[in-house]
C-alpha cells in the first residue's frame, strides 16, 4: 500500500465515525458499536500507514495551497508515526472503556460526547501526520476547539468553570504566542516546512532564538510547561474516558509532540545545542517536574493527583528536547508512548473506581484493593510504570534521559530525575497500598499489624471499564521488552546537523 | 511662503474666511453643546452654512459678475464650479435637515420629549437595571463592588 | 380658518402667479438661471400656501399622496431614463447627443428634459414633506403652549 | 461592455424609485434582488477587466475630466464593489423574512428603496473619480442609512435616538469632509482626483494642503468609526433592523476606508510626509487603542447585536493599522481584511438577525440554550466567531497573518504581539456567547419560531466563503496584493493611462 491517500484515509475514519454516530442519537447500542468499530478501523488504516513507512514509502500529501508556500500537508515521519499509533491504537481501549463507564455512571449527551472524542483522534492524528507547521497548528486548534464541549460536559458551574479555564489557556496561549512564533518564523524564513535539520539555521541571532523557542515552549499550551498548566487540573472536571485519552494521551501528547517536532524540524536540534537556546528550558523543565510532583503529593483528589502528575510526565518529554542531544530526543519520544499506557491506565482505574463506588478521593480509597483487585493490580502496574521500574516500560524513559543528561553534562539533572522517581513513589504507591492492605474503615487506633482485615466480596465496574485498563496494564510490561525495536526505530529520526556535532 | 499657492484675486483679503470660522465654530459648539435636538440642528444648519459660504467666497471674483454668457468677451465671471457644488450641498443640507426634523417628531412621539439628557435617561431605564450573570464581567465587576 | 377671508381672497390670487412663476423659471433653466431646483420649490410653495390656508384636507384633495408617491418617483426616473437611454444610442451615461441632429441643440433638449425630472422631484418631494410634517398628530394641544 | 461603469451605479439608481412608485412589498423585493444580482455580475465583469492594471475611464455625460465627472475603475475600485454589491446580493434574499418580522408592512417597500439608495451612493463612492462627487454619493449612502436605522425603531424605539445621533455626527463628518475639499480645491483649482494628484504633487506641500488633509481625515474618520470617533457606531448597529446592520457593517465601514486609502495614497501620495508623520504619530496609536478598547467594552456588552458592533469598531482598527504601516504588505493587510471581515460581520449578524427572528430579542440572556433547537444558527455563529478570533482555516486567519508579516517585516514585533493579544479579547466575548448557546439550560417557556431558509442559506453561504476564502486565499491576497500596488505607485500606474 503506497498509495499517500491512505494518510487521508486515516485521518478521515475518525471524522466519517463522528458522522454516523450523529445520525445514531435513537440507537445508542449501535452507536456505541460504531463508535468501537471506528476506533478498531482507524486504528487499521494507521497500522497501514505505518507499514508503508516501515517499507521506506516516503508518504506526503498536499491537499490545497491556502497562501503560495503555505499548503496543508501531510507526511510521514518516525516521531509522527509513534504519536499516531499511540494515538489511534488507545482510542480502541478508550473506546470500549467509555462503552462502560458513560452507561455505568449514567451520563447525558453521550452523543455528543462520542462525536467530540471522535473528532479529537482527528485532531490528533493531523498532528501526528502534519507536514508543516501551518498543518498542525490548525490540527492543533481544531482538538483544542472539540475537546471543549468534552470538558464541559457535565454542563455544571464548575464544569463550565473548568472548561473556561481549559479554553481560555489553550486557545490564549496558542494564539498569543504560537501563531505569534508561527508568522515570525515565516517572515524569518519564508516557509513552514518541517525539514530536517530544522529550517531556522543561519536565519536567525542567538538570543532571538531564545526568545522564539520561548513562544514557542509557552504558546504550545498543550505542553503544560509551568506557568500555563493551570488548565490540566481544571480540565479534571471531565468525564473520566476524556481524562483518560485526552489528558493521558492525545492532546498532553500533542503538546509534547509538537514541541518535539519543533525541537527537531524547524529550530533542529544542531542548532538548539550550538546556541544554547534551549539551556534555559532545561531548568523550566526541571522545575516543572519537580514542583508539579511535589503538588501531586498534596491532591486529595485522585484525578487531580493523576493530574499534576501528567504535568511531571510531560516536562520530562520537554526535558528530552532541551538536552538538545540524540538520546535526549529518544528518551522524549519513549517518554511519549509508555507515559501514555501507564497514565491512562491510571485513569482508568480512577474511573473504574469511581463507576463501581463513586469514590473520587484517595482518602475514601481504603481497602477497595480487595474489592477491586484487578482494577487495582493494573493501577498498581502503571504506577510502578510511571515510577520507572524495571521491567516495565517507564524504566527505559528515565535511562535515556539520565544518559542524555550525562551526556550533555548537566549531572545535576540525573539527581532531578532520582528526586523525581522517589516523588512518583511517594504520591502513587500510597494509593495501591491504601486499596490492599488498609481496612476498609479505618478507625482511629486500628492496628493493621495484628488484626485480619475483613473479607471482601469482590465488586468491580463493568467488565467493558476493566479488561481495557487491564490490557494498559500489560502493555506496560510489553513495552519493557520490545524496547530494542522501538529504539532502533526511533533513530530514524533525522537529526542531520547533529552527527557532526556529537559523538 | 507656501501660501502664495493661493490665487489672490480670488481672495481680496482673508477676512470673510474669519468670518466664516467664527460662524463655523458656533454652529458646530451649538451643535454640540446643546441638548435640545431642534437646537443641534439649527447649530448643524449653522455648521453647514458656514461651509456653503466659505465656497461661494472663495469664488467669488472682483468684479466678477454672474457666470453668465454675454456677448461681450471683456466680462469677468464668478468663478461657477463652487456655486454648483454648493447648489448640490444645499440639497444634501435640506434632505438631512428634513430627515432630521422627522426623526425628532418621531423621538417626540415616542419619548415625549426632546432634551438629549431625558432621552438618555429613558433609555437607561429601558436597559436591564440588573447586570446578567452570564457575563464573566459583569461578575467579575460585582465581585469586586461586593468586596468593598 | 373661514373667518380670514382676505386671507383665503389674497391666497387665491397669489397662488396662481406663483405657478406660473415656478413655470417660468423651470423652462427657462436651459439656457439662463434657473432650472428644476428652484422651480420646484416655488412650485411646491404655491400647493403649500394653499393647504396653509384652505386645510391640509383640501391639499389632499388636489393632490392624494399616492399621486404624490409616483410623481416623485416618477422625477428620477425621467432624470436617470434620459441618461439611460443615451446608452441605447451608443453614447455615455447622461450624454444627450442622441436627441437632436446637432450636438448643442441635443444638449440643450436633454437639459431641458433632466430639468423637467429634477423639478417634478424637487416640487412633489417639498409637497411631501410638508404634508408628512403637517399630517402628524399633535401630541401637544393647542391650549398648553 | 463599455457602459458597464455607469450601469453599475444606475441601476440600483432607476430601481430605487420604481419601488418607491409601485409599493409593493414582494414587487419592491424582487426587484431589489434583481438589481443587486444583476450589479454583482457588473462588478464581477468590471474586475475581470481591470484585474491585469488597466483602469477603465468613463466620462460622465460624455464630457472629458477634469472639467467632467468621471468614473475610474481600476483593481481595488472594482474590488471594493465587488464587496458592496456581493454583499448586497447575499442580504437581500435574507431581507425578504428578517425585514417582513422586524418592519411593519407599509414600511417595506420604502425600505427597499432607501436600501438601493444606500447601495448606490456606496457603489458610487467607490466608483467615481470625482472628489466632490464622493461627497455627493457619501451622503446619498448617509441619508438612506440614517433613514433605514430609524425602520429599527418597529423593534425598539432606541433606533430614533440611533440614527438621530448618526445623523448628526455622520453631517458633521461629511461637512468636515467638503471643508477639507475646499482647502484642495483652493490649492489646485480642481476636484477630479487624478488632476488633484498631479497638482499636488507639481505643487508641493502647503499649509493649506495640510489643512484639507487633515479635515477629510477627520470627517472620514467619523464616517468609518475610525476610534475615538466611532461612537454613533454601537447604536445605530444595533437597533438597525437586521439585514440594515448586515449590510451596513459589511459596506459602509469598508467604503469609508475605501474613500480614506485613496485620498491618503492616491491623492496625497505615497511620500507624502505629512501623512506619514499622521499615520505613524496620531493613526497608529489610535487603531491600536482601538483593538483594545473596542474589544474589551463588547466583552461588557449584554446584546448580541451591540456585541458585534463594538467588534466592529475594534475590527476597524486592524484595517487601519494596516494602512499606518505605509507599505504594500500593510496595505495588503487591509483590503484582504476589509474583504474577509465583511464576510465574516456579515455572517455573524445574519446570524443575530436569526436569533431576533427566533425569539425576538438579542439580548444574550435571551438566547440561552439555543444551540440545541436552532443548530444551523448558532453553529454558524460559532464559525463566524472562530472567524473573528483568526483561528486557521477561516478567512479571518488570512487577514490576521497578513497584519503580523507586515508588522514584523517592518520589526515592529512589539506591534504584531498586540495584534495576537487583541485578538484574546476577541476569544473572550466569542467564548461567552458560545457557553450561552450550547451551555445554558433552555429557559422552561419558549416560543422559538423557525428561521425560514432564505435566512439560512445566505448566511451559511457568506459563513462558507469565509471559510473558503480562509482555505484558498489566493484569489483575495492576490486581488488584495495589486489594489494595494495600485495604490502606492498611485502616481505612476493608476493615473497614467486614464486622464
Amino acid at each position: 500500500m503506497t498509495d499517500p491517500n491512505i494518510i487521508l484515509i486515516a485521518l478521515l475514519m475518525p471524522a466519517l465515525t463522528a458522522l454516523i454516530v450523529s445520525r445514531l442519537d435513537a440507537l445508542p447500542d449501535m452507536r456505541d458499536g460504531v463508535s468501537i468499530l471506528g476506533a478498531l478501523a482507524t486504528f487499521g488504516a494507521v497500522l497501514l500507514t505505518l507499514q508503508a513507512f516501515l517499507e521506506g514509502t516516503p508518504l506526503s500529501i498536499t491537499l490545497f495551497e491556502v497562501m503560495p508556500g503555505l499548503t496543508l500537508n501531510f507526511t510521514l515521519e518516525p516521531l509522527g508515526m509513534v504519536f499516531a499509533t499511540v494515538a489511534s491504537g488507545l482510542w480502541i481501549i478508550t473506546a470500549i472503556y467509555s462503552v462502560g463507564y458513560m452507561r455505568g455512571a449514567g451520563e447525558k449527551n453521550q452523543t455528543r460526547f462520542y462525536i467530540c472524542f471522535a473528532l479529537a483522534i482527528t485532531g490528533a492524528l493531523g498532528i501526528a501526520f502534519a507536514g508543516n507547521l501551518f498543518t498542525l497548528f490548525i490540527f492543533y486548534e481544531m482538538l483544542t476547539v472539540v475537546t471543549y464541549p468534552l470538558v464541559a460536559h457535565k454542563q455544571t458551574p464548575e464544569a463550565r468553570a473548568g472548561a473556561r479555564t481549559y479554553i481560555s489557556i489553550l486557545l490564549g496561549t496558542s494564539i498569543a504566542f504560537f501563531l505569534t512564533a508561527i508568522i515570525w518564523t515565516w517572515s524569518l524564513t519564508g516557509t513552514l516546512e518541517f525539514t530536517p535539520g530544522g529550517i531556522l539555521s543561519g536565519h536567525i541571532s542567538p538570543v532571538f532564538t531564545g526568545v522564539l523557542l520561548a513562544l514557542f515552549a509557552f504558546g504550545v499550551g498543550k505542553a503544560a510547561l509551568m506557568p500555563f498548566h493551570r488548565w490540566l487540573p481544571a480540565a479534571m472536571v471531565a468525564p473520566t474516558p476524556v481524562s483518560a485519552l485526552l489528558h493521558a494521551v492525545a492532546v498532553v501528547k500533542a503538546g509534547v509532540f509538537t514541541l518535539l517536532k519543533i525541537g527537531i524540524y524547524i529550530f533542529g536540534i544542531g542548532l538548539l545545542s550550538r546556541t544554547g537556546a534551549s539551556e534555559w528550558l532545561m531548568w523550566l523543565a526541571a522545575a516543572s517536574i519537580l514542583i508539579s510532583s511535589i503538588i501531586a503529593l498534596n491532591q486529595d483528589n485522585l484525578k487531580a493527583r493523576l493530574a499534576y502528575s501528567t504535568i511531571s510526565q510531560l516536562a520530562y518529554v520537554t526535558l528530552g528536547l532541551a538536552l538538545a542531544n540524540q538520546m535526549g530526543v529518544i528518551g522524549g519520544a519513549l517518554q511519549i508512548m509508555t507515559h501514555a499506557l501507564g497514565k491512562v491506565t491510571l485513569f482508568m482505574a480512577a474511573g473504574a473506581i469511581y463507576v463501581a463506588t463513586h469514590k473520587t478521593h484517595v482518602s475514601e480509597l481504603d481497602g477497595l484493593g480487595r474489592q477491586m483487585p484487578f482494577t487495582f493490580a493494573a493501577f498498581t502496574i502503571a504506577a510502578l510504570s510511571i515510577i520507572g521500574l524495571p521491567p516495565l516500560g517507564g524504566a527505559w524513559t528515565k535511562w535515556y534521559l539520565m544518559l542524555s543528561s550525562a551526556e550533555a553534562g548537566h549531572q545535576v539533572l540525573i539527581v532531578v530525575l532520582m528526586i523525581s522517581s522517589l516523588l512518583n513513589v511517594a504520591y502513587l504507591l500510597p494509593i495501591s497500598a491504601r486499596g490492599f492492605f488498609y481496612p476498609p474503615s479505618r478507625q482511629r487506633g486500628y492496628d493493621m499489624s495484628t488484626e485480619k482485615l475483613p473479607p471482601v466480596k469482590m465488586a468491580e465496574a463493568p467488565w467493558f471499564c476493566v479488561v481495557p485498563l487491564c490490557i494498559t496494564a500489560l502493555g506496560c510490561i510489553v513495552l519493557f521488552f520490545t524496547i530494542g525495536d522501538l529504539y532502533e526505530f526511533l533513530l530514524r529520526i533525522p537529526l542531520l546537523p547533529l552527527e557532526g556535532v556529537t559523538p | 511662503m507656501p501660501d502664495t499657492m493661493i490665487n489672490m484675486d480670488l481672495v481680496t483679503g482673508h477676512y470673510n474666511y474669519w468670518l466664516v470660522v467664527v460662524l463655523m465654530m458656533t454652529g458646530l459648539f451649538i451643535t454640540v453643546s446643546r441638548g435640545n435636538l431642534i437646537k443641534k440642528i439649527v447649530g448643524l444648519n449653522l455648521f453647514q452654512t458656514s461651509v456653503f459660504m466659505l465656497y461661494i467666497s472663495m469664488g467669488k471674483i472682483k468684479g466678477g459678475t454672474a457666470p453668465i454668457l454675454t456677448d461681450d468677451p471683456a466680462t469677468v465671471y464668478s468663478n461657477p464650479l463652487p456655486h454648483v457644488l454648493i447648489l448640490t450641498a444645499i440639497v444634501v443640507g435640506i434632505a438631512t435637515t428634513a430627515l432630521a426634523l422627522a426623526l425628532i417628531i418621531r423621538i417626540r412621539e415616542s419619548y415625549g420629549t426632546i432634551e438629549a439628557d431625558e432621552i438618555l435617561e429613558i433609555e437607561h431605564q429601558i436597559d436591564d437595571p440588573d447586570p446578567s450573570p452570564t457575563n464573566p464581567a459583569n461578575a467579575l465587576m460585582a465581585r469586586i463592588r461586593g468586596n468593598r | 380658518m373661514s373667518h380670514h377671508t382676505i386671507l383665503r381672497v389674497v391666497a387665491k390670487f397669489l397662488i396662481p402667479p406663483i405657478i406660473l412663476y415656478a413655470l417660468y423659471v423651470q423652462w427657462h433653466g436651459d439656457y439662463g438661471p434657473g432650472g428644476g431646483f428652484q422651480a420646484g420649490v416655488i412650485f411646491a410653495v404655491a400647493f403649500i400656501l394653499y393647504a396653509l390656508v384652505f386645510g391640509l384636507d383640501a391639499l389632499v384633495r388636489v393632490f392624494p399622496t399616492a399621486v404624490i408617491r409616483i410623481l416623485f418617483s416618477l422625477g428620477v426616473l425621467i432624470y436617470a431614463g434620459t441618461g439611460f437611454v443615451a446608452m441605447f444610442f451608443g453614447k455615455n451615461f447622461l450624454d444627450y447627443s442622441y436627441l437632436g441632429h446637432d450636438p448643442v441643440h441635443a444638449q440643450e433638449w436633454g437639459i431641458l428634459l433632466v430639468e423637467f425630472g429634477v423639478g417634478l422631484t424637487v416640487a412633489t418631494v417639498m409637497i411631501a414633506i410638508f404634508i408628512a410634517f403637517a399630517s402628524r398628530i399633535p401630541s401637544i394641544s393647542d391650549e398648553e403652549w | 461592455m463599455s457602459n458597464l461603469p455607469a450601469l453599475q451605479i444606475i441601476l440600483p439608481l432607476m430601481a430605487a424609485p420604481i419601488c418607491a412608485m409601485v409599493g409593493r412589498p414582494k414587487f419592491a423585493w424582487g426587484l431589489a434582488t434583481l438589481v443587486a444580482w444583476a450589479s454583482f455580475a457588473i462588478s464581477i465583469l468590471l474586475f475581470l477587466s481591470v484585474r491585469d492594471g488597466t483602469v477603465i475611464s468613463y466620462d460622465m455625460g460624455g464630457w472629458a475630466p477634469p472639467l467632467g465627472i468621471e468614473y475610474r475603475v481600476d483593481v481595488l475600485n472594482a474590488f471594493v464593489l465587488m464587496i458592496v454589491s456581493g454583499m448586497t446580493s447575499f442580504v437581500m434574499p435574507y431581507a425578504l423574512k428578517s425585514v417582513a418580522s422586524e418592519l411593519h408592512e407599509s414600511q417595506h417597500a420604502y425600505f427597499y428603496t432607501a436600501f438601493l439608495l444606500c447601495m448606490t451612493g456606496l457603489m458610487g463612492v467607490a466608483i467615481t473619480g470625482d472628489a466632490f462627487n464622493v461627497f455627493v454619493f457619501l451622503e446619498i449612502s448617509s441619508l438612506s442609512t440614517y433613514a433605514l436605522v430609524a425602520m429599527g425603531a418597529a423593534r425598539d424605539k432606541r433606533a430614533l435616538t440611533a440614527a438621530f445621533n448618526y445623523l448628526i455626527m455622520g453631517t458633521i463628518g461629511a461637512t468636515f469632509f467638503v471643508i477639507g475639499l475646499g482647502m484642495m480645491y483652493m490649492v489646485t483649482g480642481t476636484l477630479n482626483m487624478a488632476d488633484l494628484a498631479q497638482k499636488i504633487a507639481a505643487n508641493g506641500d502647503s499649509r493649506t494642503l495640510r489643512m484639507g488633509f487633515s479635515f477629510v481625515l477627520v470627517g472620514i474618520g467619523l464616517k468609518l468609526a475610525m476610534f475615538p470617533l466611532h461612537l454613533w457606531l454601537p447604536n445605530a448597529y444595533s437597533y438597525a433592523p437586521s439585514a440594515v446592520t448586515t449590510f451596513l457593517a459589511s459596506t459602509a465601514t469598508k467604503v469609508a476606508i475605501y474613500v480614506m486609502a485613496r485620498f491618503m495614497f492616491s491623492i496625497f501620495g505615497f511620500d507624502y510626509d505629512f501623512q506619514a508623520n499622521t499615520m505613524q504619530f496620531i493613526m497608529l496609536p489610535l487603531a491600536l487603542v482601538a483593538m483594545f478598547a473596542a474589544s474589551t467594552v463588547a466583552i461588557f456588552q449584554e446584546d448580541l447585536k451591540r456585541m458585534l458592533a463594538y467588534s466592529s469598531v475594534a475590527q476597524v482598527g486592524y484595517m487601519l493599522l494596516g494602512m499606518s504601516f505605509l507599505t504594500q504588505l500593510g496595505l495588503t493587510a487591509t483590503v484582504v481584511h476589509m474583504f474577509n471581515h465583511a464576510l465574516i460581520k456579515g455572517g455573524l449578524f445574519m446570524a443575530a438577525g436569526c436569533f431576533i427572528y427566533a425569539v425576538n430579542s438579542s439580548r444574550i440572556d435571551d438566547l440561552k440554550g439555543l444551540g440545541r433547537i436552532m443548530p444551523w444558527t448558532s453553529a454558524a455563529f460559532v464559525l463566524g466567531g472562530l472567524g473573528l478570533i483568526g483561528v486557521p482555516m477561516t478567512a479571518g486567519f488570512i487577514s490576521k497573518w497578513y497584519l503580523m508579516q507586515a508588522a514584523f517585516e517592518l520589526d515592529w514585533w512589539p506591534i504584531a504581539l498586540l495584534i495576537v493579544a487583541s485578538s484574546l479579547l476577541a476569544v473572550i466575548y466569542v467564548w461567552r456567547m458560545v457557553e450561552v448557546l450550547y451551555l445554558r439550560d433552555l429557559p422552561e417557556k419558549n416560543d422559538v419560531r423557525a428561521v425560514p431558509l432564505t435566512m439560512l442559506v445566505p448566511m451559511w453561504g457568506l459563513l462558507l466563503l469565509s471559510v473558503y476564502f480562509g482555505v484558498s486565499a489566493d484569489i483575495t491576497v492576490s486581488a488584495a496584493s495589486r489594489a494595494a500596488n495600485a495604490l502606492i505607485g498611485a502616481s505612476n500606474i493608476f493615473w497614467q493611462s486614464g486622464g
